[in-house]
């Protein structure tokens, strides 16, 4: 009954910041076209070099990942903040980790999407070939994703209301998610190569081991953090 | 719901708040018994709004303790909200979503049926824009969706901030009916304003705040030729 | 009127006081180990006395690994108890980790230009020192921007905690990246002959850490002893 | 300043504005004679507050005219910017800077001198904050600030949009007195309200908002027994 | 008389802009540090090898400024937004031309600031040598950072208002800097050479067209856009 209830609370939470996000529709259009317009830069910033730049498509598609994925965090708190909806937000009634889980849920759905954009963007432009073992390439995509939107979600829900939110936000975010951009690039860039089946394995130990160690630790601190 | 002290809907005790150095409020002592409906006046930045905050468990006073019908805002707060409505200065909207998703989002969230977020649209009176999104709302169209979100439940609290300002004469009946309702089924209301005018009748006494304590000095100006300005 | 109610924000009765004479024998005994190292221990080969920069390169980073430990066990304590003062203990080591973080980076920076010909190299140990000054800045920046003391302290408390969770992921992280791929140019290899002066050294630096930490706490403490001096004037008779 | 043809203060003729689809304005025709006050009526959603911003030069009309002193407000709209004064629902300021800084700020933009800053900042009760930030002030002490920059100067227009709102009994007064200040020395102004009370006696007519136009039908409430609500 | 009129209202936006970032701190530390934490992730997803660090360096420079540029311009214009200051500023008297230069101002001082510590830290942690022609250098610096104030402010100005503005600006603006962006890399890249005098003198041409071209664009196009 009470978990009905919580388990409505989440799905009404998600459904609104994704329904926004399609309304804005710069939301997700937005987002997913600035990733593959960071990977353009990128490629163009690293020269013309084509060898080199193959062997710098992972990377640069984790790092376009990571630039948008920064905004649409922000802007899943930022909605709240726009004519003071986060006060009546606050004022319902029901466990606050609803809200943490809503507002992952939305996130998630939103970065898997956009994700799915730039990895599709970053093959076609830097002519990386999709190696056998591409199913477990996903698996890293996915833990990378993970990781990249619990502490990006958590941390957003503090940076959001503090003056100088668009900076704060990457300030705290990118220093802790260097684990999962070394992860998810070495363990992708492994997987492309198709040979070093072993290190992979080890990297995406790390990926798991890190969502789920900061799942846990977001969902305790939240409750702390939400209040104001 | 409630425990068994309900003699008192609300009961404020030594309230403290501050905001970096400075005290708003210095030990504000106030009760609204079930049932009443009281004003709570004072000039602008005397912490009427502050009060109704910390009631409504968005603010953690510094001092003292706040009761609504006998549980501690601050550490029962989750049952406090489920009694408590709470309307603000700022409406809180989503503007890119339509009046009635804004509705359908409150009564998932209050854990209300659906069925209650079309009649409530239909009394404030925004059944005829309930698909329009609320970015293009005027003032007083925003005051009235935020205003229906009280009428998806009856709380056993009400806390109105300056809940007249805004509206036109029809929606300023309706801010009547809904303290009038909520009245009648024994709840209490504590409504921060500056003109008694447009609730008269409604409300029983008026409380003055003034250097962030109730001043005893200040006539209850119910009853009294009560108009302001 | 009743007593305000203390539950909310409790508070210890008086500020504590550190006396300085921990701190002046710290320094005492900082500025001998350094006067006896540089006198006794040899000029090594490639670099002469820069070499001595190790004296403190090295103690300065097992002293930021130990702040920023105890930034984790006080964050943790505040999200606990809700102890005012955890908070500001909290807030104190990570002023002065992030501070003896800092110099292990400079002080390896100059050492490196002469040691490597280059002030940087992308090193596993090297890069994990940075992400780690990087975490606990974006702590600090984060204490400078939110104004609400009770939010502030709950929401650093969260990232301290947070943040000291992935030091050991971060640190195994860049180290896999490093070493998968080449062997790490890690700083030469001890000579016995330091080890002595190393110890002492370090010992030293500890002192000066834990003054630092107590002096800082002392001044927050006493910035709020102030401010609820003033809320017993503000809430006392009407 | 004004050409010629002032014999009218404010000629809004035939205004049309849409939003989307719909209309809002339908040929709305309007006058306001200088030394003249008149008060903008009409429900929630009426349009008075999009009437303001087109005379503002905030917004363009889709079809008709308005003009300010004989100045057409689209064409001529930096000339109608410099004798028009506008008070919005919305405070329009820097929450970062404080009060002081703010009126600096406008002062700078209006090309006043810095001296009318601190007089203007004592009129309206916010000398003691001068040096706050505008960030923790209170819903009636933002109100005043917007209305501080009006003070600054003296327009030959005044705009207000729902003044009364969130003020106290001593804000109710200050804008009064900027109202009669403009009246005194010939300007105009234009003032939207839902109640008349906080202005009576210095209405001199009123105007009602139905369905996009001005409705003749409706009686001036000025004079009648204008208790509202 | 006039002149002197406008030229005060530039300076008062330009110093209300700056004042309102140092006193959010955020501002300028925040972005700063932005951007040389960007400079890190960078190098880190571009994989531990040195000589092909130090060959993207130049480009990772660029790229850091631009992204953590995109969040000054963003911000120049969301003070305005924030409780509706917007209305008020195009309600003043005075020609629009004068909110533009004024814009321009604070963020060309705000800019120039960060590119500096930005490119400090590029020159260590890639282990950059300075060339002997460094006084042309930094003339290209000043030239990007031109091209990138200009072109950022005027988008700010419009994406700023739209809904979904985190996501327009880098939309809208990035597309538009890649002359910029392949100019001041290329410059530099040759100037660090120290050999391809020539091939630098055509970028700094085209990058001085480039700056002037749109200098007096926005210029003109501001008038029309600011309008609401
Ligand atoms: C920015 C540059 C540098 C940084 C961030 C840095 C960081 C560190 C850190 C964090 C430690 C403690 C590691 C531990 O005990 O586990 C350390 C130890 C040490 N560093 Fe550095 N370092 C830098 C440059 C250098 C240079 C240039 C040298 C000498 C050529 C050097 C020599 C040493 C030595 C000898 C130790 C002790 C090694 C040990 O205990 O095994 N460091 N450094
Ligand atoms: N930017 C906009 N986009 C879409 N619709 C708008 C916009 N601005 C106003 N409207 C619509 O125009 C109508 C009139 O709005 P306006 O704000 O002028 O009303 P008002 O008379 O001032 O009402 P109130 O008394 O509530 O302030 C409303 O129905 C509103 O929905
Ligand atoms: N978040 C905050 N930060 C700093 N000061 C604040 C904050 N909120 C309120 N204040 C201060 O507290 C005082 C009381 O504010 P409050 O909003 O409670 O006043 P009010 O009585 O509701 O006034 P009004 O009639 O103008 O709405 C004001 O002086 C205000 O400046
Ligand atoms: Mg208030
Ligand atoms: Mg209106």
């Amino acid at each position: 009954m009470a978990w009905r209830d919580d388990w409505r609370r989440v799905r009404a939470i998600a459904r609104k910041d994704l329904t926004t996000e399609l309304r804005t529709k710069a939301g997700f259009n937005g987002v997913a076209a600035l990733g593959v317009t960071i990977l353009i830069l990128l490629g163009l910033a690293l020269g013309p070099d084509g060898a080199a730049l193959r062997n710098a498509a992972v990377g640069a598609v984790w790092l376009a990942t990571l630039f948008a994925g920064v905004l649409a965090f922000n802007r899943s708190f930022q909605v709240e903040l726009e004519s003071g909806a986060l006060e009546p937000l606050l004022q319902y009634p029901g466990p606050r980790w609803t809200i943490f889980a809503g507002k992952l849920l939305g996130n998630l759905v939103f970065v898997t999407a956009m994700v799915a954009i730039v990895v599709a963007a970053g093959v076609v432009l830097f002519g990386v070939g999709i190696p056998a073992t591409w199913p477990t390439l996903v698996g890293v995509i996915a833990l990378g994703v993970v990781g990249l939107v619990v502490l990006g979600t958590f941390y957003a829900s503090m940076s959001s209301r503090s003056r100088a939110r668009e900076v704060l936000l990457p300030m705290l975010l990118f220093p802790m998610l260097v684990p999962v951009l070394l992860g998810a690039t070495t363990a992708s860039k492994a997987l492309l190569g198709a040979d070093l089946m072993h290190e992979a394995g080890a990297w995406i130990r790390l990926l798991a081991a890190y969502d789920l160690v900061f799942l846990i630790a977001t969902f305790v601190a939240f409750e702390h953090v939400i209040e104001s | 719901m409630s425990n068994g002290q309900s003699d008192r809907a609300i009961d404020v005790s030594g309230l403290g708040k501050r905001f970096g150095a400075r005290w708003v409020l210095r030990g504000t002592t106030l009760a609204v018994r079930p049932g009443e409906v009281v004003g709570l006046m004072g000039q602008n930045g005397s912490g009427k709004s502050t009060i109704l905050r910390i009631v409504a468990t968005l603010l953690k006073p510094n001092a003292g303790t706040a009761q609504v019908n006998g549980l501690n805002v601050v550490r029962d707060a989750t049952a406090v909200r489920a009694q408590v409505g709470y309307l603000a200065h700022t409406p809180g909207l989503y503007d890119d979503l339509t009046a009635r998703e804004n509705l359908k989002f409150a009564a998932d969230m209050l854990g209300m049926p659906a069925t209650v977020v079309d009649a409530s649209l239909e009394r404030v009176g925004l059944a005829r824009v309930a698909h329009e999104r609320v970015r293009g709302f005027s003032a007083g169209m925003e005051r009235r969706l935020a205003l229906a979100r009280l009428f998806l439940r009856t709380p056993t609290v009400l806390l109105l901030d300056e809940p007249y300002s805004n509206l036109d004469a029809a929606g300023v009946e309706l801010i009547n009916s809904l303290i009038g309702g909520i009245v009648r089924t024994g709840g209490a209301a504590l409504v921060a304003l500056h003109e008694l005018a447009p609730a008269r009748g409604l409300i029983d006494r008026t409380l003055t705040l003034v250097e962030g304590r109730i001043d005893a000095a200040r006539p209850n100006l119910v009853g009294a030729a009560a108009g302001v300005a | 009127m009743p007593a305000p109610d203390r539950s909310l924000d409790a508070r210890p009765a008086r500020p504590p006081r550190t006396s300085p004479w921990m701190g002046v024998a710290a320094i005492l005994v900082l500025a001998a180990t350094q006067a006896y190292s540089i006198s006794t221990s040899p000029a090594e080969g490639d670099m002469g006395h820069l070499q001595k920069i190790m004296y403190v390169h090295v103690p300065a980073a097992w002293m930021t690994f130990l702040a920023f430990f105890v930034v984790l066990v006080f964050s943790v304590k505040y999200l606990w108890k809700g102890r005012e003062d955890d908070d500001l203990v909290a807030a104190s080591a990570a002023e002065v980790g992030a501070t003896l973080n800092g110099l292990t980076l400079v002080l390896g920076m100059i050492w490196g230009r002469p040691a490597w010909g280059v002030w940087w190299v992308w090193d596993a140990r090297l890069t994990s020192t940075l992400v780690l000054f990087l975490i606990f800045a974006g702590y600090l920046a984060l204490r400078a921007f939110v104004d609400d003391e009770q939010q502030r302290a709950r929401w650093s408390a969260a990232v301290g905690a947070i943040g000291a969770i992935n030091v050991p992921i971060v640190y195994m992280s860049v180290k896999w990246w490093r070493t998968l791929h080449q062997p790490p140019s890690s700083p030469a290899t001890l000579d016995p002959a330091y080890t002595m002066g190393l110890r002492i050294n370090a010992f030293a630096l500890l002192f000066v850490m834990i003054f630092f930490i107590r002096k800082r706490y002392e001044i927050a403490r006493l910035e709020r002893a102030a401010e609820h001096a003033a809320e017993a004037a503000a809430l006392g008779a009407p």
